[in-house]
């Protein structure tokens, strides 16, 4: 069928809705139902204290009766739909864009390429993200343009039509192979390894020269997407004033609005950003994703357009967590006192920084674990690679780092003979510990924790 | 254009979409019935779950023209003005939702599975929200709320 | 979706009829689990859908001279409730019960599962191990076959484009066979099939196998035999380490590829694990069963 | 045969960011009828902060958790608030709004204290009145005070107030710092099944002690427990993103990216580890990173105690599982250690 058809008959049919003798057929709106019914409070939590109570989620009643308004649930009159056309290639330069045949489809409004954002790169602290590639492709889920149209199938058909011509370049993907001197720029002429971090704390030669024992051994963690079952979603919308709104799905409106406005060129105070309920987090919904690609094509349009991410477009275009290569390095005593400890990681930071400076600083902070180790070297590197870009998510590297320490630490258990409760509670921080950095730490409580699962679980009993 | 006319949460309504248009896009678009959700279009994750003849289906799988003369029960249709379903109500009183996205599919899940077990078994009700993907909860809050709510049918079904 | 027209068939004839005049650029919608996924990611749309779904006599599971008709449209569900199968062929209902999760099997029906024809298909390692034959509709009339000659590799059956597959048939002799079926996925919920094995069999007094079949899914372009292993067994006495050589056999039988997922030498290693347990367990669910299905 | 193993794992994991600042501001405002309305600049993602901030700012004002709306999410209407990101909320953010409630309560006591006749500092909030401490029979209704500070005083109780973590930079050289304000702690302990023929894991269980400072509200701090686990097992056992040799995704979908569903969730059991830290708000802490930090750990531990096999790289698919089985008999390891139960494997 063809798309102007059917548009047409969209409008035809809508004429139609107005029949009275057609009223059936009018879209149905069912009234949301008016809860709560009952004004009364229950009385338990009329009390305060209101610290510690099982308080209920003012939001969990609309959750479930389905009344929560995701971005994906708002409509705007005159909205139109964008679509993003991703690279498909790790690594090229854009010679050619050719839109014209997409601009013509009827239904479609509006196409966008990198050259009209004002100010093409946004990032948490690199600002090395471009909104839709220009120039060149960094990875394989880059936009390089997009479409506004009256459906999402025209959107999704019209992105078929944009002609692309790529000079490809060769690709890096492995993070240990990009830190080499003569592999391939991700961002020429950066180096590929594009933040670094270092801590060091006593002496590390003479506490392995002290040790009884060293334990050395390599770890290594998978790339892993958040996975909100909200995808990505937004919309933009313009006023007479020159004023722009953006709803989306973003854990950090803040920055949010900082960076829309930035790639915009707008002053901030015109910028307004709404999160509503963010429908899952978990660290990848906080930056801008599309959100100045549909600002700027409701400014071409004279529209509100909507884009969602597909589920696709969710693992290619959104952040990821970061794979690290870990090598630990332990000295023990006879007695399994951690004498000293080395670190080296090295995390594959994909495309661009996003949130991987941080990433690469909680890592590092974290890694030689919750022990009370004298001598400590912790080294950290995040690599440029040209595949899709790891950010924050839940725990920072944290994760990564604590699957590694405490692997090694059973090592270190079972080749010495301890029970693995009984060595980390040898090496546990306490109140007034001192961490890596050389700070005091307080209201520590990691024993607490080690004995208290470990009487609910039943360790000792369940030793034969 | 498919003319579909069919009992939607209770009345009987009709729709004429497109004949590709799945039933998803027609509850959403055509009746402003944004509870269920689409997460992934194909069929995995579960947030777009209602029920056509009191069976449970992916809306996203479905094409609009096949509900036509069935009953399709989405989550709005579940609570009366009266009474909140006693699975929402075991959801918010245990906070079984976090971000809630999942929550209209997983609750339409959970409504199929008592109407058909009122006395289900924990895997059994693993088992029934295994099409229901969840990131935020662990499952774990609403198995919890399922169990009670259960509680609650089967006393009102002796009372 | 890409635009499309729907033609609705009122049952089986009228869907021949339909496609006799459809094909070759019609497509037929059953349990629309695969083929609504594919037209989303389809570059190009059909022309028409023929939507099958209202053909009831496409539906339903009941026992014939034959012997268990299970129609093509039957869903997973239907299979799982039928009171038929839970008490002759357990087995089935334990393949039903792994494919995809509640809403996938309410819609997905036996017949698309087979048609669809992936190499993982979850329905077809316990009726090829049940030697289960299928109805073919066409222009000329119906015709009759064995489910192994149905599959001809990936996607890939014996169907015409105006040809519609009406139901499948557990012959007789076959049905109260000690069947089992064993698959293995990359988690509980939802998996597709790493390797999926079905075995049936039957024990003679001096606790021999009798008529053995093994079919392994997942592992070659369709869902095959293991015809040396079943050679092996086939009057053997029913020893742990007879079952262990017939899944050493078995795996060597499996053409498994390396992807993604897996690599062929771990398949092959979950044949030979699969194999025997599913023989096993075969074993465990025969009492006093002899050839010929009575009890 | 089936091998069950059990394995543990703790951690430590800081609240808010490094060093960078990572200020939330929060306004309070108190309404004539003693209600409050709180403006917020973080985002409900989830996690049920604002359900936490309103406990906290009800905490400070002496009402109930209703009493208190939360509005958020607004650029236009809300002050500056990091976001949700960093485990920072109940910490930072809502620091921020217990200060911001201190402020309009300040503002309460003042205009209550000539009303009851002693001065200012004299006087508590509780269950909704204002009244003097240990002479609790000596009270107004908040509502009663909040409508003669707006309506007769004509001093709105109205507060601002804002928290930024205190840290201190880290040294280019050696890393020596403060880059955090405060840590919380956890150990989680894994029970696991492996099957050494096929590798397949079944965690059956997980025991979790959690430190967040005190629990504002413990039903959420289970919530976030237990769905922290459900991402540490996809971490431990299931999910990769895979890339071609091109460098493109080929599993970028919910069929081939497995993630946990209910069916492959163990039994979690949450403790909450008794707690006060005295920087937080009403000694809170936070929770939401840390609680999937410890899980993959304790996984693979356990596999190590079930099978005697190391899983170097995440994730522990099965395929992995059984190659680390070999390779432990391989090198000449004869008996498969740490298997105090076998237990029957399903075809036996």
């Amino acid at each position: 069928m063809n798309d102007k058809l059917r548009v047409t008959e969209k409008e035809l049919t809508q004429e139609a809705l107005r029949d009275p003798t057609e009223a059936l057929r009018v879209p149905v709106v069912t009234p949301p139902v008016p809860y709560p019914i009952e004004t009364l409070v229950p009385e338990v939590r009329q009390q305060t204290p209101a610290v510690g109570q099982r308080a209920t989620r003012p939001d969990g009643r609309l959750h479930g009766l389905g009344q929560t308004r995701y971005i994906d649930d708002l409509t705007f009159p005159g909205m139109l739909h964008a679509k993003i056309k991703r690279a498909g290639i790790a690594s090229a330069l854009i010679k050619r864009i050719d839109t014209s045949e997409a601009e013509a489809m009827p239904g479609v409004m509006a196409v966008l390429t990198g050259r009209e954002i004002p100010v093409n790169s946004f990032g948490p602290s690199l600002q090395d993200q471009p909104v839709l590639c220009d120039e060149r492709v960094f990875h394989a889920g880059d936009g390089v343009a997009a479409v506004a149209a009256v459906t999402e199938q025209i959107a999704l058909e019209a992105l078929e039509k944009i002609k692309v011509e790529y000079e490809p370049l060769p690709a890096v993907l492995d993070p240990l192979e990009a830190m080499k001197d003569d592999a391939p720029k991700v961002h020429p002429p950066a180096s590929n390894i594009y933040s670094h971090k270092i801590i060091k704390k006593g002496d590390l030669e003479k506490g392995f020269a002290e040790s009884d024992h060293i334990f050395e051994a390599r770890f290594s963690t998978q790339m892993v997407e958040h996975v909100p079952l909200e995808p990505h979603a937004s919309i933009g919308m313009w006023d007479s004033n020159g004023r722009l709104t953006v709803y989306s799905s973003l854990g950090r409106i803040t920055l949010g609005r900082t960076d829309i406005a930035r790639t915009l060129r707008l002053p901030i105070n015109r910028v307004h950003v709404v999160a509503t309920i963010v429908g899952g987090n978990f660290g990848g919904k906080n930056e801008i994703t599309q959100e100045p690609v549909v600002a700027l094509l409701a400014k071409k349009t004279g529209r509100p357009v909507k884009a969602v991410y597909s589920r696709g477009e969710e693992f290619t275009s959104s952040t990821t967590r970061h794979p690290i290569i870990m090598d630990y390095k332990t000295g023990v005593s006879r007695d399994g006192r951690i004498l000293a400890r080395q670190v080296k990681l090295y995390l594959d930071g994909g495309a661009y920084c996003s949130w991987s400076e941080t990433t690469l600083g909680k890592a590092c902070i974290l890694s030689p674990g919750p022990y009370n180790i004298e001598n400590v070297e912790a080294e950290a590197f995040v690599i440029y690679t040209n595949k899709t870009v790891t950010g924050a998510m839940r725990g920072f590297g944290a994760p990564q780092v604590c699957f590694a320490y405490e692997s090694h630490m059973d090592d270190i258990a079972k080749a010495l003979g301890i029970d693995p409760l009984e060595i980390r509670l040898r090496n546990a921080f306490s109140e007034g510990s001192i961490s890596p950095t050389g700070q005091v730490l307080h209201s520590v409580v990691v024993r607490e924790s080690l004995e208290r699962a470990a009487e609910r679980y039943g360790w000792q009993e369940s030793q034969s | 254009m498919t003319e579909v006319k069919m009992k939607l949460n209770g009345e009987t309504r009709s729709a004429s979409v497109p004949p590709e248009t799945t039933l998803l896009k027609m509850l959403r678009e055509s009746f402003n019935l944004t509870g269920a959700k689409l997460g992934c279009d194909v069929g995995d994750c579960g947030a777009c779950t209602v029920l056509v003849d009191g069976m449970s289906v992916n809306a996203c799988l479905m094409l609009a023209n096949q509900v036509d003369g069935r009953e399709v029960l989405t989550i709005e249709g579940l609570a009366t003005v009266e009474y909140l379903h006693p699975v929402q109500e075991a959801f918010e009183t245990f906070a079984s939702l976090q971000c809630g996205f999942c929550g209209p599919g997983v609750i339409m899940s959970a409504k199929a599975l008592l109407d058909e077990n009122p006395d289900p078994t924990i895997p059994e009700i693993r088992d029934a929200l295994s099409g229901n993907l969840c990131r935020c909860t662990g499952y774990t809050k609403m198995i919890e709320a399922i169990q009670d709510a259960a509680r609650i049918l089967r006393a009102k079904e002796h009372a | 979706m890409r635009g499309f027209k729907v033609v609705e068939a009122r049952d089986a004839n009228h869907a021949v009829a339909l496609l006799a005049e459809l094909a070759p650029s019609v497509k037929v919608l059953a349990g629309g689990t695969d083929l609504l996924v594919d037209f989303k990611h389809a570059p190009h749309a059909p022309e028409v859908v023929l939507d099958i779904t209202r053909a009831e006599d496409l539906k339903g599971v009941s026992m014939t001279d034959a012997g268990l008709r299970i129609g093509a449209l039957a869903t997973h569900t239907d299979i799982m409730r039928s009171p038929l199968v839970r008490e002759s062929l357990p087995a089935l209902v334990d393949a039903a019960h792994t494919i995809g999760a509640v809403q996938t099997r309410n819609l997905g029906t036996l017949g698309g599962n087979l048609v669809t024809c992936v190499p993982s298909m979850d329905s077809g390692p316990t009726l090829v191990a049940l030697e289960a034959r299928v109805t073919v509709a066409g222009p000329g009339g119906r015709r009759e076959l064995p489910l192994t000659e149905f599959f001809v590799g990936p996607r890939k059956t014996v169907l015409k484009p105006d040809e519609l597959l009406v139901d499948i048939i557990i012959p007789k002799k076959n049905v109260g066979k000690p069947t089992d079926f064993l698959k293995f996925g990359l988690r509980k919920g939802q998996a597709l099939a790493l390797v999926n094995v079905a075995s049936s069999l039957w024990v003679d007094p001096k606790k021999t196998f009798v008529e053995p079949r093994i079919a392994l899914g997942a592992v070659a372009p369709t869902v095959i035999r293991a015809p040396e292993a079943e050679a092996y067994l086939e009057g053997k006495k029913i020893t742990p380490e007879a079952m262990s050589e017939a899944g050493r056999i078995a795996a060597g039988e499996a053409r498994p590829i390396s992807d993604f997922r897996a690599s062929a030498q771990y398949r092959r290693d979950l044949i030979a694990v699969l194999t025997r347990r599913t023989l096993e367990n075969a074993c465990a669910r025969v009492q006093d069963v002899r050839p010929g299905g009575s009890k | 045969m089936k091998r069950r193993g059990r394995g543990i794992a703790c951690m430590w994991y800081p609240i808010g960011f490094t060093v960078a600042a990572n200020p939330s501001a929060a306004t309070v405002k108190v309404n004539e009828d003693g209600t409050a309305t709180l403006l917020t600049g973080t985002v409900e993602t989830g996690q049920g902060s604002l359900t936490v901030l309103a406990q906290i700012a009800a905490e400070e004002l002496g009402v109930a958790t209703e009493d208190v709306h939360v509005v958020s999410a607004d650029t236009d209407v809300t002050p500056m608030d990091t976001g949700a990101i960093a485990s920072r909320t109940t910490y930072v953010t809502g620091n921020a709004t217990r200060l911001a409630a201190e402020k309009a309560k300040a503002i309460l006591f003042n205009v209550a204290a000539p009303m009851l006749g002693v001065r200012p500092d004299q006087l508590e909030a509780r269950d909704r009145k204002i009244q003097v401490k240990r002479f609790p029979q000596r009270q107004l209704p908040i509502s009663q005070v909040a409508h003669h500070a707006l309506f007769v005083k004509g001093d709105p109780p109205i507060g601002s107030a804002s928290f930024n973590p205190p840290t201190v930079a880290m040294d280019p050289e050696t890393g020596q710092g403060l880059p955090f304000a405060t840590y919380v702690y956890a150990t989680q302990i894994a029970e696991v099944d492996v099957d050494d023929e096929t590798g397949e894991v079944e965690v059956l269980r997980i025991v979790a002690s959690h430190d967040c400072g005190t629990a504002i509200n413990p039903m959420l701090v289970e919530g976030q427990i237990e769905g922290g686990i459900s991402m540490g097992i996809g971490l431990a056992l299931q999910e990769e993103i895979l890339f071609d040799d091109k460098g493109r995704q080929i599993n970028p979908n919910l069929t081939n990216y497995i993630m946990p569903t209910s069916l492959d969730m163990p039994e979690i059991e949450v403790d909450i580890v008794p707690s006060y830290d005295p920087t937080g708000p009403f000694g809170a802490k936070g929770v939401g990173e840390p609680t999937s930090v410890p899980t993959a750990a304790a996984i693979l531990n356990a596999i190590h105690d079930a099978v005697g096999a190391r899983v170097h790289s995440l994730p522990a698919t099965a395929e992995k599982v059984l190659a680390a089985i070999k390779e432990s008999r391989v090198q000449g390891t004869k008996q498969l250690p740490g298997t105090r139960r076998a237990i029957a494997g399903p075809a036996a």
